[in-house]
């Protein structure tokens, strides 16, 4: 299981930086909201924490395409599907290796971007906790949702579809306790629920998500 | 025709909508149906998709 | 352990594609499959594998036991030869890939990325995968596609040593490899069309 | 005779041919019935004026909408369980009937929105987690599309179906905890006290029946459909090989 | 090239529905505007044009990863270099391909999606004009991207990183043009000017595309 | 008209891997490339393919005369095998594909999806491809992989119908062919590492 992890993070890293592009993506759509809603800077603050909210969740979006989809088409997936690693693990370890490469690192960068976007002092803290909160659920969904549409020609697309929707409780949670921290209400419950949410997924999702797959490369 | 008040535009377009949606799923529905019936009884008949 | 298929039919794509399969591999053995294209050899070899599931009959002796080489490598483009291995390695639990490398001369390439090598030499690591995987029983789809004459000679010494310390194989191919193996030809157990095996289309014949 | 005998789609489509003439019979009775009676037959509310009238499509649409995707978990659920492929094919049969429904209760709701609220839209909750069942109905209608084979197809929606569900679950409360609403509540409940008056209550009803058994009928036909369209398949698949 | 144009159109429609699935991203990025800012009306109405030109942004941008990645790897690129079709050629049709599949349907629904953001009324004909003159430059922009990022393992997010500053003047004046529509003011400058970028676009990037494309596939 | 390479080198990703070709192929005639593997023959197929500039040298006659066909088959998964090669008919601007079916017995095959064929018979539709550009030069990079007996047989007669016709065909492969061709060896060119020859790398040595 190490291994993979390492094999993954180190393909990260080497694939023209895995690493870096969720954050430049990330990065980069927030320097265009400005763009594209104009440059008045109370409207940027209101909308801040869920502009990097929606942001972190589209860098994910972004990466997740290929999370499978290499390692299905240089038949990594069936060796591994023969291997002595149960295929749980071996998905739950993948889901983990994107959750470090893109998730981490957005949490990370998320205040520096809201330096960007006007975002209240006292909203740094909580957007922070938030998110690290809840991009663990984003990879997990991610990766059931990768799982799911692995052997289709052109899914990259087809699984930003299936996947947004599933997105949408920890968007909420997470969003809402971000935005609550911005404008000094109390954000326990939005958080405790986003939790819950994270927990359930990491808990439970690697087992659908090795169903699925294994259907996909019968 | 009952009268409909100031808000005939609204109540007659979404009767209008509503009915023309169900018609174009009905269509739907029979014309591929009948298509796929159509194939499948081809095909039992003659044994080859095509021609 | 030997392995044996015991009437076995396997599908693809929902029909079936050959059925009435009788085989016995034991320790020692290689076991050549033949057949014209679209027989269904790639499909048997992927039901061995465990990789789908037979429509009928009893697989015994596969599971665990073995390890599969597709038409695809495995290999990481990005990582370099050795790393590709030793990643291989450590997922069976091994640990050694100094053997590997010696056995199809790939030490002077062992840090080259493998995506920068010839279609030869990355055949060539992807056989090596096996060396290090452990595994007595070794499935492979046409593993000599691409390899020079020279690197069909360290394959079949390869398999000659692995056959030597109790292996079994099971390859599919089209050519003559030089080795001294049974030959099973899968042409005549074609599934006939009208056959039940419960294939997932047969409840709408 | 257990009722799993049906899922032989020789036997489903014999009994599924004897109940669709009553099927639609009764759905074209009830549609008719219901929506001239509500459209000529009921005064207008004291305060909507005759957008009431609206009622007659959006609520028996909704319902249909959101049961139908009940029904699709449900035959998703057997699907995994006993791998009878007509429950599959129902499933399959039904998403299209489910994301029509969904659309039109929309529509409506949206023009119904217009004179009510001053806007076609608005972020309630229940009109939010009615978007978020439009866009699982597109999922799953899409991921269908994507996938020839049709047993691997089958397997990957109801896993969707079953993931989704939780999912769409979770989203309901989301969304409450997230946005308060300007929609009503459930009027049809067997509480009195909040009852939608009864001279609309009685078309209404009629309505809903008649939308629910429009829903079998079509869910019927179309599964029908699908059978002949698997069968087709099969037997070309067949002679390919003896060619 | 006509023969080019149709393979592309069948294989978007039958590869799992390419012509929806852009628009369905559309769709639902736009709904999780909402989740993400919150529900408020006003605050949405303000910011709708802009959101709309990003989400239409984001869509064609998730729909290039594989504008010339699937061809790559089957071998077609290679076949097409070596056909009869100047390769300009070629790849100005992939992108009117593109452009179809995911422009159009964009600017046909932008409208709908207006409705959810509560878009004031006057500003649904500016957004589908601006969207109109706006899409066949990201269409053609995303081209050139895929031409540059082809070969090269995991592009995905590599080519929205190199292809996001490339839209940032058409984003500019089209989001420009969609919001000042929107609160009725003039549009023409920026109008005029979108459609500059347009035709230059068109008329000259896929020279640059080729040029990119002949060196990826040396 | 006939192609001929004039001391021509090739490098691959920044080295030179090949020196000093020098060869030259009539119309009518097959050449068939030998060497082991990495020693340069895709590299070079894909230089005379205009895929990739010579590092010196000049090659003649290759230009909008040569169709070819790498390792990858350039099929789309989710067309059938005839949408498939009528596409690439139109693109070479021709029409009829019935003969390339024919050719290839891919007329059972021909309203499958080139995705749901098996590794054989999408290599045939691959090949068919081939003869519906109407070009002159063929450029194969190991054309008979995963082919049985048979259908190595229809690619020889393919073959010679093609030279019959005023046709040159080059070609790399491990495998005897069975074909009457002139054999061209390129292990010797080996470029040494030391020559200057303009590679991309040169001016850092
Ligand atoms: C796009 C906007 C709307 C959507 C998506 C929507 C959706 C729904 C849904 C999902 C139901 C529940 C049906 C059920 O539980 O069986 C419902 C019921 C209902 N809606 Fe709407 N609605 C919308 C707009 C409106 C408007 C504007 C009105 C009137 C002012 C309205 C009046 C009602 C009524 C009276 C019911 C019946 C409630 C009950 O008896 O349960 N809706 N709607
Ligand atoms: N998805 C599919 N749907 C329908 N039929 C399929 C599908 N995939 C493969 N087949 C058919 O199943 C048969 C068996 O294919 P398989 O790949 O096992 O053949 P094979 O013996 O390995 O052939 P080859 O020597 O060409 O590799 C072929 O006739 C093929 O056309
Ligand atoms: N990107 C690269 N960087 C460095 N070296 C490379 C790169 N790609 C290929 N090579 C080397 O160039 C040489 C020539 O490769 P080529 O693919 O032409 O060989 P080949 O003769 O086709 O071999 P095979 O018979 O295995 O297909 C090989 O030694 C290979 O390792
Ligand atoms: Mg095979
Ligand atoms: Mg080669």
């Amino acid at each position: 299981m190490i291994a993979l992890l390492v094999r993954d993070l180190r393909l990260a890293l080497r694939a023209g930086g895995g690493f870096g592009l969720g954050l430049a993506f990330f990065l980069i759509l927030t320097v265009l909201v400005p763009f594209s809603v104009g440059p008045q800077s109370t409207l940027l603050s209101t909308i801040a924490p869920g502009v990097l909210w929606l942001g972190a969740l589209l860098a994910c979006l972004l990466s997740l395409d290929r999370l499978l989809a290499l390692d299905y088409e240089d038949g990594t997936l069936d060796v591994l599907a023969t291997a002595p690693l149960p295929l749980e693990a071996a998905l739950a370890v993948k889901g983990v290796a994107h959750w470090i490469t893109t998730g981490l690192p957005l949490v990370v960068a998320a205040p520096a971007l809201g330096v960007l976007l006007n975002l209240p002092a006292q909203g740094y803290g909580w957007l922070v906790v938030s998110l690290a909160l809840g991009t663990p659920a984003l990879s997990m969904i991610g990766t059931f949702g990768a799982a799911l549409t692995v052997g289709i020609k052109r899914g990259g697309l087809l699984l930003s579809l299936l996947v947004l929707p599933l997105y949408v409780p920890t968007l909420i949670f997470g969003a809402e306790a971000a935005r609550r921290g911005a404008v000094g209400m109390s954000v326990e419950t939005p958080l405790i629920l986003l939790a819950g949410i994270s927990l359930g997924c990491v808990a439970l999702l690697p087992f659908a998500a090795a169903a699925a797959l294994r259907m996909t490369i019968r | 025709m009952p009268d409909l008040g100031k808000y005939a535009g609204e109540v007659l377009s979404a009767y209008g909508i509503s009915l023309a949606l169900i018609a174009v799923l009905l269509i739907v529905t029979l014309r591929a149906g009948r298509r796929a019936r159509a194939a499948l009884k081809h095909i039992e008949r003659e044994g080859s998709p095509d021609a | 352990m030997s392995l044996r298929l015991r009437d076995v039919a396997v599908a693809r794509g929902g029909v079936p594609v050959l059925s009435g399969v009788n085989l016995r591999v034991e320790p020692g053995n290689t076991l050549i499959l033949r057949g014209p294209n679209g027989a269904g050899k790639t499909t048997l070899l992927r039901t061995i594998a465990g990789l789908q599931p037979p429509l009928t009959g009893r697989i015994a002796g596969a599971e665990d036991t073995v390890a599969y080489a597709g038409h695809a490598d495995g290999l990481k483009a990005m990582l370099s030869v050795a790393e590709n291995l030793s990643f291989w390695a450590r997922i069976y639990g091994q640990h050694d890939i100094g053997a590997a490398l010696d056995a199809y001369h790939l030490t002077q390439l062992q840090d080259r990325l493998a995506g920068s090598l010839s279609a030869g030499q990355k055949r060539r690591a992807g056989l090596a995968r096996l060396l290090v995987t452990g595994r007595p029983l070794w499935v492979m789809d046409e593993p000599t596609v691409s390899l020079d004459r020279e690197a069909v000679g360290w394959f079949a010494d390869c398999l000659r040593a692995h056959l030597a310390g109790g292996g079994m194989a099971v390859i599919a191919t089209h050519i003559d490899l030089g080795l001294e193996a049974t030959v099973f030809d899968i042409t005549d157990l074609r599934a006939a069309p009208t056959e039940l095996l419960g294939a997932s289309d047969e409840a709408f014949l | 005779m257990s009722i799993w005998e049906y899922a032989n789609p020789v036997r489903f489509l014999a009994l599924s041919a004897k109940v669709q003439p009553y099927a639609w019979g009764l759905a074209a009775v009830g549609i008719v019935v219901g929506l001239v009676w509500g459209f000529f037959g009921t005064p207008d509310d004291f305060r909507q004026g005759s957008t009431v009238k609206i009622i007659y499509l959006h609520v028996p649409s909704a319902w249909i909408a959101i049961n139908a995707w009940i029904m699709m978990l449900v035959a998703s659920l057997i699907w995994l369980v006993r791998r009878h492929h007509v429950s599959a094919l129902a499933a399959k049969a039904a998403a299209p009937v489910g994301l029509v429904m969904t659309v039109i209760g929309l529509l409506t709701g949206a023009i119904w929105g217009q004179p009510m609220w001053g806007t076609w839209w608005a972020w309630d909750p229940r009109l939010t987690s009615f978007l978020i069942l439009f866009l699982f109905y597109l999922g799953y209608i899409a991921l269908w599309a994507a996938i020839d084979d049709p047993d691997t197809a089958a397997d990957l929606t109801s896993v969707l179906c079953l993931v989704g569900s939780v999912f769409a679950l979770m989203s309901r409360y989301a969304v409450l905890f997230w946005s308060q609403g300007l929609h009503q509540g459930a009027s049809l409940s067997l509480d009195k006290e909040e009852n939608i008056s009864d001279v609309f209550w009685l078309p209404l009803v009629i309505c809903i029946a008649g939308f629910t058994l429009l829903f079998l009928a079509l869910v019927l036909y179309r599964t029908g459909t699908e059978i002949a369209l698997r069968r087709a398949r099969a037997l070309t698949a067949r002679q390919e090989r003896v060619a």
